[in-house]
């Protein structure tokens, strides 16, 4: 009891000084980066997606190490649950699970249109919200309904993953074609001054390949998950 | 205003940290202060208000695009851990047969 | 304060509504003692957050928060939720100890099944003719490697004898010890951690 | 030229996805070759750049604005420590030189997560720092788990949580900067960050980020998930822990502090106060324990303290003198730590009172031990002895500062002393192993002790461009100093450690909860508040 009698004191203190900083700053306000983009971030990234522009363009950097970070968490997660002991053969004596019919026909009825959807955001990520990652994301859930249907439904883990891992060094080198063209690393490989409809090529196909990367990994992630224990 | 409110679920998930003896709702408690700061990221952005950032020939005014962007970043970030820690989780479980931070610390068995 | 309502807008109004719900949920779930139904507050937590993205003018955040966090993230915490109460059982002796005439009434069964309840905990059983012949060495990897908690195996040493190996650092094999000790023909192995490797 | 910077980063990383796509059989000549690669571009780039590191400011992707995008920047501190970087991945390779032979996923991280440390000492945007700090905490979480016994996957849990929220302290500072700023690029952020000096907002900020950073460089209350993680991983994962990612908490502590610098933050007095006590306390659970390889843990806290001791000071050179002790701390440890696993190998327990002997099981072993423990109890002509002498020296003018320096060093000898049991006694049972190419790895550390022991001033005027000529190699009250430190140590281990007293007992046993630790997380976080905000 002592302990969350201290712990709330200590949080009134954080909070007081939280709320005064958020008052200071109301006057503070700096809009700098705001402006900035507002007034360049179509001309040299030729997306109207500003934030699509700024991932895939601005800070093409970070979004690398973003991939990066699902990749390694893909490779570390199916490290753990991966064991030498085969297990196949094994059978649970009990096992209570089974889907009802009703949801199945739903599901077989919803997996496309998740799919399409998902397409849909990935590829128009530049010119409306969405972009790879949410799209990837969103195809991941649509075969996540696929399990929905089928539990026990079977996977090459090993493929997936191999893929996933080509798909990223094929983003890094489509990223990187930007020091033979323009001199510099991680940006479009046309001209700023290019037309937008020539730099949408660039934005579309990172898009895709960031959508496909990300869908692959958060469908291995949530598979090791259904089989950890199988 | 709002992001003060935020502030509390940030608060509300160091509490659960400091609290919690469950491992699970210790990774939950993460789960909340990331989403919170999430959150803080999009209200400092929309401070001033603005339409959302996405250009056509009506928009001149917009909310920050940038803090956006990065937090789509911390979301798969903030995955990813998730992902990771519960995995640790159900290993844990099948160790130590508990998933309470006291007995699965506490226990001190190795041979070596 | 009149003033202060009368003038917000009524995205306004509903962005607070929203904040203070969200409050109220991450408060739920940090009190909150039973992990089963914290689940649901999850996705709703997940749900809230990402209508609040909407509000502050962030679609593509809010759609990321969607697929990841109102989809995919519950999923895993539902899965690893329900893992927690897995009693996961090997049966190598392959016979009455378990299946009697062909329903779970054998003896080793009514035990277990006595055991899991008292606990809470969910009885899986698999048996796998695969590892039948297999040495105690071999029984010792399975425990680690795998998530099998108990192995059920024949006692080589007494005639319709049977032998309950686990892990030492598993907490349920000293409260499985405390059970057992009425039964004169079952024996408790518990295997202690290797440090593996360096 | 210019580039090499961002090959640097990426060459590891693609080798890293090699190895995984291709598992071959010589996967592993593969990552020391461009080990040797990333080792010549280095040295190229460093003798190139050599006087004109303000030159290489690379904005990636070729913005004319340097405030939108991604940077990365150099100077003579961070290239030292890629250069400290290289050669801690070296270390590892050749001694795990038959483990990878075989455990391509092993090489997979361990080559990912070299890149990414690269990427996290050259960065130059404070997002792009947080993922690289985010990244790093999950490979290494992975790296611990990685032998997949119970003990390892709590001491993973228990790091990846810790950190995972004193990371996202940091994540609110960003905003918060970015909001009075408009930007997030160190450089220039750092020439204009003395506009709102006497804001509450800069001043909370400043203390988010420092509370992060303390849980990532294992400062007083949060280091509880240290002894944890480098005391079950590994040993030669455990040596890379304690020699070099710790030290990246330890290289944003004074990025961070360099960024605030004209903010005028009066962050010396209490971060020396924090890292006595982190100092302090490592030593007295050290000395407890009778785990070798917690002991070295332990003890990497303490050697911590100390650091962050030399680098809270106002004066430019006992700062630098606490930098080369994060490099000799560096190389002592992974050498104690590797020359450990080849010890706890062969005789296949880590208890201090099971291992006798050693000096007649594996004499080049014990040799190399021994050196490392020279080094780090400071004996001259090794190189502890100069990185404490400077320190020391510019703690002259104040009695309790240095006080506290001798404290801590007597301290450290009696550790040693206690852990220098096991070269004695008599030939035990035990499991003889080849060891050629760790006696190699361990020789290299060995000698890198040494060379730092006597060529500092040539070093550190090299890369930093600081005199260090004052600092004799050995002088008489040295010599004197290190003995009576020894007779000091041998009278406490005597008659306070062997006898195991109820009260060493108890700090053995004395266990801090999860739950426990977070409240001390945010004590940490409420002490700074309070000094730097309210006072």
């Amino acid at each position: 009891m002592s302990r969350k009698i201290l712990l709330v004191a200590m949080f009134a203190v954080l909070f007081g000084v939280f709320a005064t900083s958020m008052i200071e700053l109301e006057t503070l306000f700096n809009t700098y980066g705001k402006t900035y983009f507002l007034e360049h971030g179509y001309a040299e990234t030729g997306a109207s997606n500003l934030v699509t522009a700024i991932l895939l363009d601005y800070r093409l950097f970070d979004s690398l190490f973003e991939a990066g970070i699902l990749l390694i968490a893909v490779s570390g997660v199916i490290w753990i649950s991966k064991h030498d002991v085969e297990e196949k053969n094994a059978k649970f004596m009990i096992d209570k699970y089974k889907t009802p019919d009703l949801f199945i026909t739903f599901a077989r009825l919803v997996y496309p249109l998740m799919l399409a959807f998902g397409f849909y955001v990935i590829i128009n990520g530049h010119i409306s919200p969405g972009g790879g990652f949410q799209g990837g994301a969103i195809v991941a859930t649509a075969i996540l309904i696929l399990y929905y249907i089928d539990a026990n439904k079977e996977t090459n883990i090993g493929l997936i993953v191999t893929v996933e891992k080509i798909l990223y060094l094929l983003i890094v080198l489509m990223a990187s074609i930007s020091i033979i063209t323009q001199g510099a690393f991680f940006t479009n490989f046309f001209n700023p001054s290019a037309d937008a409809d020539l730099k949408a090529i660039y934005l579309v196909l990172l898009n895709v390949l960031i959508g496909f990367k990300v869908a692959l990994g958060l469908w291995t992630i949530f598979t090791a998950f259904l089989k950890e224990g199988r | 205003m709002n992001p003060i409110l935020t502030f509390i679920v940030i608060l509300i998930g160091f509490y659960g940290l400091a609290t919690s003896n469950n491992i699970i709702k210790s990774v939950f408690s993460v789960t909340i202060i990331e989403s919170g700061v999430i959150l803080l990221f999009l209200n400092l952005g929309n401070l001033e208000g603005g339409a959302i950032p996405i250009l056509n020939d009506q928009v001149s005014y917009i909310v920050d695009p940038l803090p956006q962007a990065l937090m789509i970043t911390t979301i798969v970030i903030g995955s990813t851990v998730t992902a990771l820690a519960l995995m640790l989780c159900i290993k844990i479980f099948h160790h130590y047969g508990t998933v309470e931070w006291k007995e699965v610390l506490g226990r001190k068995d190795v041979k070596s | 304060m009149v003033d202060f309502f009368q003038s917000l807008t009524l995205i306004e109004m509903t962005a607070y509504a929203l904040q203070a719900l969200l409050i109220m949920i991450a408060f739920a779930i940090v009190i909150h003692k039973n992990n089963g139904t914290i689940v649901i507050l999850i996705a709703s937590f997940s749900l809230v957050t990402a209508s609040l993205y909407v509000i502050n003018n962030a679609p593509d955040v809010a759609i990321a928060e969607v697929a990841i966090g109102s989809a995919i993230i519950p999923l895993i915490y539902v899965i690893s939720i329900s893992r927690q109460r897995e009693f996961i059982v090997l049966d190598k002796a392959m016979d009455d100890f378990i299946i009697h005439d062909n329903t779970f009434t054998g003896v080793g069964y009514i035990l277990l099944k006595r055991f899991s309840d008292f606990y809470h905990l969910e009885l899986n059983i698999t048996n796998d003719p695969m590892y039948y012949k297999d040495t105690v060495s071999r029984d010792q990897v399975l425990t680690e490697q795998t998530n099998v908690d108990l192995i059920i195996t024949k006692d080589p040493q007494k005639e319709d004898g049977y032998v309950l190996k686990g892990k030492a650092s598993n907490i349920l094999m000293s409260k499985l010890e405390e059970m057992v000790k009425d039964y004169d023909n079952i024996r408790l192995i518990k295997f202690k951690d290797r440090d593996l490797g360096e | 030229m210019s580039q090499i910077p961002v090959i640097l980063i990426f060459l590891p990383v693609l080798t890293a996805l090699f190895i995984y796509l291709f598992k071959w059989r010589h996967m592993h000549l593969l990552a020391l070759l461009t080990q040797t690669g990333m080792t010549i571009l280095a040295i190229v780039y460093f003798l190139h750049f050599k006087d004109q590191f303000e030159a290489t400011h690379i904005i990636l992707g070729g913005w004319s604005d340097v405030r939108i995008g991604i940077s990365l920047a150099n100077d003579g501190l961070s290239m030292a420590f890629i250069f400290l970087t290289l050669f801690m991945w070296w270390s590892v390779l050749t001694y795990l030189y038959r483990f990878g032979k075989t455990e391509h996923t092993f090489l997979f991280f361990l080559m990912f997560l070299q890149g990414v440390f690269l990427g996290l000492l050259q960065s130059n945007d404070l997002f792009n720092l947080f993922v690289f700090f985010e990244l790093t905490t999950i490979i290494v979480t992975i790296l611990i788990a990685y032998k997949k016994t119970g003990e390892s996957f709590r001491a993973a849990i228990y790091y990846l949580l810790l950190n995972t929220s004193g990371v996202l302290l940091f994540l609110i500072a960003i905003v918060m900067l970015y909001n009075l700023y408009g930007t997030i690029n160190i450089r220039v952020l750092s020439e204009v960050i003395h506009t709102h000096a006497d804001t509450t907002i800069l001043k909370f900020a400043y203390v988010l980020m420092m509370t992060g950073i303390s849980v990532k460089a294992a400062l007083f209350p949060v280091f509880t998930w240290l002894p944890k993680a480098h005391g079950v991983a590994q040993s030669a994962i455990s040596a890379l822990l304690s020699g070099l990612i710790v030290k990246g908490g330890i290289y944003l502590f004074f990025r961070i502090n360099f960024l605030f610098e004209s903010a005028g933050l009066p962050y010396h007095n209490i971060f020396f106060i924090l890292g006595l006590l982190t100092a302090l306390s490592g030593i007295i659970f050290a000395l407890a324990q009778k785990n070798i390889k917690l002991m070295l843990a332990y003890s990497t806290v303490s050697q911590i303290g100390l650091i962050i001791m030399g680098l809270s000071s106002p004066d430019i050179t006992t700062f630098y003198g606490g930098v080369l002790h994060t490099f000799n701390h560096a190389l002592f440890k992974a050498l104690l730590f590797l020359g450990a696993g080849v010890i706890i190998a062969v005789y296949r327990t880590k208890k201090l009172d099971e291992i006798r002997g050693v000096f007649r099981t594996m004499p080049i072993i014990s040799v190399m031990m021994i050196i490392g423990m020279l080094a780090i109890t400071g004996m001259p002509f090794f190189n502890g002895y100069i990185s404490k002498s400077i320190i020391k020296y510019g703690f002259e003018d104040s009695v309790f500062r240095t006080l506290a320096l001798y404290l801590v060093n007597i301290g450290t000898t009696t550790l040693f002393i206690k852990m220098s049991h096991i070269f004695f006694g008599p030939k035990m049972l035990s499991y003889p192993m080849k060891h050629r190419q760790q006696n190699i790895t361990l020789l290299l550390l060995a000698l890198a002790c040494l060379v730092f022991g006597n060529f500092y001033v040539e070093i550190m005027d090299a890369f930093f461009g600081i005199d260090y000529a004052h600092i004799t190699r050995i002088s008489l009250g040295g010599l004197l100093d290190y003995g009576i430190t020894v007779i000091i140590g041998i009278l406490i281990y005597l008659y306070v450690l062997k006898k195991d007293v109820k009260l060493v007992k108890g700090i053995r046993e004395f266990k801090i909860s999860f739950e426990t630790a977070n409240i001390l997380f945010i004590a940490l976080l409420t002490v700074l508040t309070f000094y730097f905000v309210i006072l």
